[in-house]
């Protein structure tokens, strides 16, 4: 159960408040992906909260169990992403977002 | 009452820190920030219950992911002062986006109905059966085949993450610790009675 | 307010008390454990040791510990200023916060949480923050080679940490380290987790970047590694960080493999029961620690390649396979806890 | 059949454990140092620790003034200004050593003719200041006076082998 005078939306709001900064930081950090890539770390921890949130409100696991699943995607996600950042920059010499497109083909 | 003080105070910091990570000049700043938002987060779930989450959370993200990003940050020789070149010119853009999803999110979870939904997976009493416990029962049964999945995406992570950065160095002289300490005296020392001037043939060194 | 008086000031009080007595403790502990080092060190390699302050040299640490403070501390140009001294803070910090969930008795713990083993976890792989950052934060070649190979070294070592951790928890089925002292195992369990003490503590060494494994600090390479910029009281704080971390994981290890506060070897009987529970863990930490530095007497340190190659190629699969192997040999037996 | 007893020695770590077993038992060992500011240990009559300007029994000074050892003195670390003095004996108004520039060479004491300047066996002469180091004629004079004695017996046992 959410302790006592707290109810869910105080977490909702929180995690609400997360998210849109971690939009914000994608929007604004456009050329670097470092912080880009911290920005969608913090995307879903927001998305990791609320599922907890809702999991305590609703007295139900599987929003716990999910939070696991996430967390295993995310660390996935971390590790692939600074590889290719570190490849990248192993053959660019910089991480800049806007060069990249001459990776294709 | 310090229930509140507690979930105000890690909220406060999380929203702090979190917009510490978008805004700092110093990537460095930005990781550690990064972290202070992990633990931060890992307070609001220890008040909801979540203690193994919570933990797992610090476990994973901060002593894993973090410090490969402080890594990768630290090691890679960037310009970040060129890289924050737009930064002004899509700050307005993006504070409008930003600020219409926040109010959007904000708009449904003021007017979230009630929910009387029976749960899928009923949390067990927390004072009978411990969070952990209560995890473990469900994600090794019914979760068993998407835990399993996890564990494949994790390994497929791995192991591209290693095919993607291994570098082959040529010109490496490799050590082969088996074979070191398996030499025996009999195969490596030769004693031999030398005339004098006549000098001696070493055998590896023939040609 | 009466309410606020009996429900958060009288206990905040006794909690304050507690968090006290035991950084108190650990703090005069760490002390004297450099002072143990250091005269154990000196008796196998047929030297003394401190000697000449106080009788037997024992308030040598004290004198040290002021030298330091009186030192003047030195912030190198182009420093990071806030992070060169959060660095050592944070090692300093999270070597004494670990010790809010050690019991040293039964009843005996600041907070006995469902998940002690999984904080004390989190907690020691935190260690690494305050060095990496000691290595970046003052602008210094030497520091960061350290602060890096620190970083590198006590990730790859925590994994095989944790799956030792988890064979462990496999045997006594809980996450709560009262409990899992307390719970009952037979003989052949001690046994059965002997190789996995043995990795336990190698990685415990590594983790704590003591010698063998003390490249990071590797004097006659990088001259000092991650410390070198430092001086005077954050160096103190670093020392001590240091110090209490190696307690800590001897603690670890007393609790997970040696039976923490109960008598050794299943000795519960006449003059073994009258010693109090705390003096017998403080004595197996000890002895724990005594290893430590027998370790770092007898061996010459590693290269980097081979002390990877140790984490990453012997103790992880080891480790690994070992699990697979306990949770066999429990499931055969029908032994697993919870049954 | 001995390798394979070879690499069953090495899985069960034989020779770590011998290296740990050894280290145990050194701790109970006589300790083989000497514990320093409150023993010492003999040193060597050919020591060459602090230098010493000496005098003739009379209290005349050795020194002649060659500048022998200042030629030879490999860290030019000697300066030696000399007068005629009233009676016509050649002496040193100046001998200065810079016991910074000096690396104990001993040459110094090889070069005079005179047994004047010698090395004594004093070697805690540690100061605070980098000018207590420059040592002048009347430091160096002192010196040779106070080591006299065991500088004498020194050179002495030492005269056959030169």
């Amino acid at each position: 159960m959410i302790p006592a005078p707290l109810t869910v939306e105080h977490f909702l709001i929180v995690a609400a408040t997360l998210f849109t900064i971690g939009v914000l930081g994608v929007f604004i950090n456009r050329k670097n992906i470092i912080v880009i890539l911290m920005a969608i770390e913090m995307m879903l921890l927001a998305v990791n909260i609320n599922l907890v949130a809702f999991s305590a409100q609703l007295q139900d696991l599987t929003g716990q169990v999910f939070v696991m699943f996430t967390l295993t995607v995310a660390a996935a996600e971390a590790a692939i992403g600074l590889a290719i950042l570190v490849i990248y920059f192993r053959r660019a010499g910089n991480i800049e977002v806007a060069s990249a497109h001459q990776m294709k083909g | 009452m310090i229930i509140e003080l507690a979930f105000y105070l890690f909220s406060a910091v999380l929203i702090a820190a979190a917009a510490g990570v978008v805004f700092a000049k110093n990537p460095v700043h930005s990781v550690l920030l990064l972290i202070l938002c992990f633990f931060n987060a890992a307070g609001l779930m220890l008040l909801l219950g979540a203690e193994f989450l919570a933990l797992i959370m610090v476990i994973v993200y901060v002593g894993a992911v973090a410090v490969l990003f402080l890594f990768v940050v630290m090691m890679l020789d960037v310009n970040f002062e060129q890289l924050r070149k737009g930064f002004t010119k899509f700050l307005p853009f993006g504070l409008g986006v930003g600020g219409v999803l926040l109010a959007q999110l904000i708009f449904v979870f003021s007017n979230w109905p009630a929910m009387i939904v029976s749960p899928r997976q009923p949390m067990p009493d927390p004072t009978q059966v411990t969070n952990t416990e209560a995890l473990g029962r469900i994600l090794y049964t019914d979760y068993f085949y998407i835990f399993q999945i996890s564990g494949i995406i994790l390994l497929v992570a791995m192991i591209g993450a290693i095919v993607l950065t291994q570098r082959t160095r040529g010109g490496v002289l490799r050590q082969n610790i088996a074979q070191q300490t398996q030499r025996t005296r009999e195969e490596t020392v030769e004693m031999v009675n030398v005339a004098v001037g006549a000098g001696i043939e070493i055998p590896g060194d023939a040609k | 307010m009466e309410n606020f008086y009996e429900t958060y000031a009288v206990p905040g009080f006794w909690m304050l008390l507690g968090v006290l007595a035991v950084t108190i403790v650990v703090l005069i502990c760490v002390a004297y454990i450099t002072y143990a080092e250091r005269k154990v060190m000196g008796a196998m390699q047929l030297r003394q040791g401190p000697s000449t302050v106080g009788p037997f040299g024992l308030l040598q640490p004290f004198a040290d510990g002021l030298k330091l403070m009186m030192k003047e501390n030195i912030v190198p140009t182009g420093a990071d200023r806030f992070v060169y001294y959060l660095a050592p803070a944070l090692t300093f910090v999270f070597a004494l916060v670990a010790w809010a969930v050690i019991p040293f008795d039964s009843k005996l713990v600041l907070a006995n949480i469902n998940v002690g083993v999984l904080y004390l976890f989190a907690i020691s792989s935190l260690g690494v923050y305050g060095i990496i950052l000691a290595g970046w934060a003052p602008n210094s070649r030497y520091a960061f080679l350290g602060g890096l190979r620190s970083a590198a070294q006590m990730v790859s070592y925590e994994v095989s940490l944790g799956l030792v951790i988890v064979c462990v928890l496999l045997c006594t089925g809980t996450l709560n380290l009262v409990e899992l002292v307390e719970a009952p195992r037979p003989f052949w369990q001690w046994i059965l987790l002997f190789p996995m003490l043995v990795v336990f503590f190698i990685s415990a060494l590594a983790e704590t970047n003591r010698a063998p494994f003390d490249l990071p600090e590797g004097e006659s390479e990088i001259v000092g590694g991650y410390n070198v910029e430092y001086g005077a009281f954050a160096f103190a704080l670093f020392f001590i960080g240091e110090y209490a971390n190696m307690m800590l994981l001897s603690g670890m290890t007393v609790i997970l493999f040696l039976g923490g506060w109960l008598p050794p070897f299943g000795m519960d009987f006449a003059p073994f029961t009258w010693i109090p529970g705390p003096v017998w863990f403080l004595l197996k930490i000890a002895v724990v620690l005594f290893c430590f530095v027998w370790a770092r007497a007898t061996m010459p340190r590693y290269r980097y390649d081979q002390l990877m190659r140790l984490g990453w190629k012997i103790f992880l699969p080891f480790s690994l396979v070992y699990v697979v192997f306990v949770a066999g040999v429990l499931l055969a037996t029908n032994s697993l806890p919870g049954q | 059949m001995k390798k394979l007893f070879n690499s069953l020695k090495q899985a069960m770590m034989a020779e770590l454990i011998k290296g740990f077993g050894m280290t145990f038992r050194y701790m109970f060992r006589p300790r083989a140092t000497v514990n320093y500011p409150f023993e010492k240990s003999p040193i060597a009559p050919r020591f060459r620790g602090e230098h010493a300007l000496r005098r003739y029994p009379n209290g005349e000074e050795r020194c002649i003034a060659c500048k022998l050892c200042e030629a030879v003195c490999p860290a030019q670390a000697i300066t030696i200004e000399s007068e005629p003095r009233e009676d016509g004996s050649r002496r040193t108004t100046r001998y200065d050593i810079d016991m910074t520039k000096c690396i104990y060479c001993g040459l110094c004491q090889e070069a005079c003719p005179v047994d004047a300047i010698v090395q004594g066996p004093a070697f805690e002469f540690s100061t605070e200041t980098r000018e207590e180091l420059f040592y002048n004629k009347d430091k160096l004079l002192a010196n040779g006076d106070r080591w006299e004695a065991q500088i004498a017996a020194n050179l002495s046992k030492e005269a056959k082998f030169r």
